[in-house]
């Protein structure tokens, strides 16, 4: 039998497509500007990276400490560290260009404007494959309330970043929203060629002796095994509602969390906290999926892409059947 | 708002000149010695050629839990004790303090480890430096063991003084070279100076050409108070070890950095060795 | 020294008050109806117990599998199965009656009627030290749409059980609201006497053999301590906003995690799943307790609720400084 | 809609007449035997008094993980194996499947276990029958190891038929008492039948008074199918070990529920043993 196919497009719907050579990608945050893990792992073999979150200005982050582990988990509290989005510019997409594997630029920003202007500055960058946005970000211009929980915000951040670029343009989906189902039927409305999701939960964590918040910043962002239940709800939810691809991530630490993921709907994962405790996971994971698939006999990854879905894929199902109204029901906690 | 600059090559340059790259290697735990009261010497293999190159002031990364469990999810640091060629093994020194720790230290020999390493930058001695002082505070004695047998080895002459809270807790002296002149500070006074390791560090100022310290952060602070009267014009430089906690150990995460006059900094890949008075405390 | 004083009043405003001998009271769901421990562990030195959800009618509960554990954590979808008030009021509270521990009623409904309906059965039940609001169900008038994720329901429920009864009366707040404080701080209005929370986060597992979610029910409510940091957060913010007491939990596994709710503005805890996995924890807390505040030499335990809380409990601070904005920031992941 | 009936007492009334308690208790693993390929006999210290009371069908609840680790979570029910008053041990067999029972059948002899126990209801032996019959699939010999000892002892006649993978997976007969009949398949034919060892009960059901079984569900559907048209009346009676996944062991989380004809029952208090004809399957 032939080895199966790994092969995925996240930007289906976009001519300037973004064909990954296998679903596993290396998440925003958890993965440097890749540059950090060439010396452990062939970086080249990855389905493709994402790099740091970008902003518009240079920003030193968070005071110390930023990190602390939980339960099967961690919190992380960096506060956007990077050089902006022209440190940036300057420096690593030159370095991409020569690599085979894709390269995506995470961007936060805090107003609308500002994300379409750091889209507009990627737009024909060579070494860039795509962007994610992240809209896990306060709106200044809403008091701080988060882009991710509103699905008119988001979808005001997914209109102007599609009108600044014609990259693939995937959108990063906050946990933190009340539906997350809305959020993501807005941004693809809007012109996202694919949703990725979780970003972090916020958490926190209080150091017994001081009887203080143990991260400077009191609270961050909760990420790791311990959230796995949680994202893969929601993109049990999200799959069966939208037609373009989702990317499902959350506390993957090998391939039947993976597995888990496809069967949920997500044509691709990423990985992120998992890099931290086991580097070598994630060549280990592209090799561990292409032989399950050669075991079970499935000539390509995208066959069981949202085989727990009852319905199946909505992209896949006849126009007809596609109008699913929001379940609230696989929402409410039945203890 | 200080600009970072990412390190672009984590590429580390070892004692010989030979060109070591951080790897994720199976170790095995090859013995276990009880020393310092409850904490553990372990002995662990390493790959072939590794050991030689390993430099001291650098750590490795170790995973903590059994497989099938995350919990306790990331790898914890450990400096490295000492290194043998010969033997292509190294040693660390685990005081069984949390989650991490605790299980560690009490491994059976032939466990297998999940390390990942070497990490870190190096103390720096520098060429003309005859005269070494070491400053040890509990496990913080274990990057100076390597440093002190790199340094008798070109010739140099050590002072090496240690802390800790009581006679037990003390590094002993079969474990350090016999040329090496040793001083000791307990808490109790059961051993040595009653008090803190740093009350000796002055008598030594004029001797050094350079201090070398590794320890828990309020032993930093008493470093620089007892030291800043008598070093002039910055003499003798002090190099620290510094602590923070650790997720990626690659410079990847952004969560273990230091404030620097010369910028933020990964203490994983850019550290944890500092020059004391670069570090914005 | 005296030893500390571990009592508290989770109903200061109402004059039927509800005086607990020590913080530390089992979860509802997770200790039956109190009877199922009473052979493992003295189950009258609990500060309080709360009994399984108890609804209008009697429940079946959902097809099997219910459970499925999760890293550091365990998903439930039992579906509420319970006798229904009626059932229950026949056999529980007669034996409590003879109790010593304060048994509270957790009860949940999916209309304001019903719940308003089960209070004045319990209002002048001998054996019933309280009521615990569960808002964590699907408004049926709703669409399904959960009362707790939205302030105007919650405090609805609220309004309508206050009405009912004058027993002491908290309610479990919803971790899926986009923001618990507003719900909070609306319930608080609407006549609470505490609040209690989190209840489960809404999560999944799906099974790579059969490629189909573990739980019959598809999704269930994830507890233990891979939710902790994020409860713990919820708490925080909760205790910084609303004047009545605070009842934490969420992934409490023992003493540390205990304290590290009363620093974050806690009166009270509770335990669940924990009591699963080491039954004896229980007591062990309470004892555990008292200890380290004498080693503290801490007089009471309420000296210590709400240390980590910049700006200290708004119970115990003047008028003026108690309008507090909401603050979206510490909700905001950073990463 | 059926109403549960919650189980207002859990006191267990052991063998002797004496009132058993479940408790958490500390057990020391004394020895581990290698058993049935890869499984693990081990066996177990038990608080005083515990073990003349223990009935065959009970279980334990052992949580498989380290202090300071909450990943696995949960306690992992296992069968009692066998119990010794004399020296109050018990023997559990541990077959290494997943996270818990990999951990649990890999501890070192002198390991501390936090154990739950005893739990469940147990096997009924009418006073009438003389002639039983165990029919065990894998791990599920355990339970019927304990009840064949019993049965002996009352003066009754055992035939244990067992099945597994292939010869090495089976139960030695060593570990029987040598008056029982042994009958057994493996799925390879490496002993005895080649098949199901459900293929061979049909031949026993006339012979005997009652029957035991504990394994796999799909040897329990296999034995309901086979059994159907050689039972007159519903006779023999076939009492059934049923396995669910539990979190409290108590009845109090509702989690580990069977559906039977008198409805919703807690496995772990009501059951896990069930007159097969009353389970809703
Ligand atoms: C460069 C470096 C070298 C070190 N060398 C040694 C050594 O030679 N010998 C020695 O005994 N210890 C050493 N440590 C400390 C060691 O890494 C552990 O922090 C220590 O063993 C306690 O871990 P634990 O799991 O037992 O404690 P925990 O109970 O998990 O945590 C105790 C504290 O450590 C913090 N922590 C949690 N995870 C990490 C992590 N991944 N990295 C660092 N801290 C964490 C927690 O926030 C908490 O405040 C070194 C640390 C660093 C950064
Ligand atoms: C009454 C009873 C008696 C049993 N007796 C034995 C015995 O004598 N010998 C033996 O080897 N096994 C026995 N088991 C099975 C045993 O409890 C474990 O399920 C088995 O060891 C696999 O656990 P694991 O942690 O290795 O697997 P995991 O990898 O954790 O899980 C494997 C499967 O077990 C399920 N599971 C998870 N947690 C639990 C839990 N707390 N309880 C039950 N299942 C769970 C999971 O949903 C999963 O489907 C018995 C089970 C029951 C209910
Ligand atoms: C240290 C750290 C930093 C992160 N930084 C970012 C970021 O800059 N932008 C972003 O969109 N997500 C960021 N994330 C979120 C991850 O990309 C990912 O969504 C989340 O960690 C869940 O996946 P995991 O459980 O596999 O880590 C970060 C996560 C961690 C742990
Ligand atoms: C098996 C199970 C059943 C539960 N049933 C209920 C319930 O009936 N009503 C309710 O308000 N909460 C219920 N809960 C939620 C708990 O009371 C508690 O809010 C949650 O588990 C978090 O605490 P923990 O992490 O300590 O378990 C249940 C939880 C579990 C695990
Ligand atoms: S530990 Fe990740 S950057 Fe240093
Ligand atoms: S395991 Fe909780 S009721 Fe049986």
């Amino acid at each position: 039998m032939a080895a199966p196919s790994l092969a995925v497009d996240l930007a289906p719907g976009n001519p300037r497509e973004l064909v990954l050579a296998n679903p596993v990608i290396a998440a925003s945050g958890c993965f440097g500007y890749g540059l950090e893990y060439a010396g452990v792992m062939d970086v080249q073999r990855l389905g493709a990276f994402v790099s740091k979150g970008i902003t518009p200005k240079p920003r030193s982050g968070n005071r110390m400490p930023r990190i602390t582990e939980t339960p099967a988990g961690m919190l992380n509290a960096i506060g956007l560290q990077n050089p902006g989005i022209r440190g940036f510019v300057k420096k690593y997409p030159k370095i991409w260009d020569a690599w085979k594997v894709p390269a995506i630029v995470n961007i936060s920003a805090e107003s609308v404007e500002d994300y379409a202007m750091m889209a507009r500055i990627l737009d024909e960058l060579p070494g860039v494959a795509g962007i994610e946005v992240n809209i896990s970000c306060p709106n200044i211009a809403a008091g701080g309330y988060c882009f991710g929980w509103d699905a008119a915000m988001s979808a005001d951040v997914t209109r102007a970043v599609r009108a600044a670029t014609t990259l693939p343009m995937m959108v990063k989906l906050s946990p933190g929203a009340v539906d997350v189902v809305s959020v993501a039927l807005a941004v693809e409305d809007a012109g996202a060629d694919a949703v990725s999701m979780i970003n972090t939960l916020v958490g926190m964590a209080i150091d017994v002796r001081t009887r203080r918040p143990v991260l400077a910043n009191a609270t961050g962002g909760l990420s790791g095994p311990a959230v796995k239940p949680i994202a893969l709800r929601m993109v049990y939810q999200v799959a069966a509602a939208v037609q373009i691809p989702v990317v499902g991530m959350g506390g993957i630490m090998g391939l039947d969390d993976a597995l888990e993921f496809f069967f949920a709907g997500a044509s691709a994962v990423q990985v992120g906290t998992a890099v931290f405790a086991q580097p070598g996971m994630l060549i280990r994971l592209i090799d561990d999926l292409g032989e399950w698939l050669s075991s079970q006999g499935v000539g390509s990854v995208q066959e069981i892409v949202g085989a727990a879905l009852p319905a199946g894929l909505p992209s896949r199902r006849a126009a007809t059947e596609a109008d699913v109204e929001i379940d609230f029901a696989a929402a409410v906690a039945a203890g | 708002m200080v600009e970072l600059d990412p390190i672009l090559d984590v590429d580390l340059v070892g004692a010989g000149g030979v060109v070591v790259r951080a790897r994720e290697f199976d170790s095995r735990i090859l013995a276990v010695e009880p020393v310092m009261g409850d904490s553990a010497l372990l002995t662990l293999s390493l790959p072939p050629g590794m050991a030689g190159s390993l430099r001291a002031g650098q750590f490795v990364d170790v995973l903590c839990r059994v497989e099938g469990s995350y919990d306790p999810l990331l790898r914890r640091p450990y400096s490295i004790f000492r290194a043998d060629s010969r033997t292509e093994t190294m040693q660390l020194l685990v005081r069984p303090y949390g989650r991490g720790s605790a299980w560690l230290a009490s491994r059976p020999v032939d466990t297998i480890l999940d390390v990942l390493g070497p990490l870190g930058n190096a103390f720096h001695i520098h060429p003309r430096s005859r005269n070494l002082l070491m400053v040890a505070g509990g496990v913080g004695a274990a990057p100076l063991v390597m440093l002190t047998d790199h340094a008798l080895a070109d010739g140099r002459n050590v002072t090496y003084l240690m802390g800790a809270a009581d006679a037990d807790a003390l590094l002993p002296t079969s474990y350090l070279p016999s040329d090496v002149e040793y001083g000791v500070a307990t808490d109790d006074g059961s051993k040595g100076h009653r008090g803190f390791v740093t009350d000796l560090v002055p008598e030594y100022l004029r001797w050094a050409d350079q201090v070398f310290a590794c320890g828990p952060e309020p032993m930093f602070r008493s470093l620089r108070s007892v030291s800043s009267a008598h070093r002039l014009g910055g003499k003798p430089r002090i190099q620290v070890s510094v602590e923070r906690t650790m997720a990626c150990g690659l410079g990847a995460c952004l969560g273990c950095v230091v404030e620097t006059k010369h910028g933020m900094q990964t203490s994983c890949v850019q550290g944890p060795i500092y020059d004391m008075d670069e570090v914005i405390w």
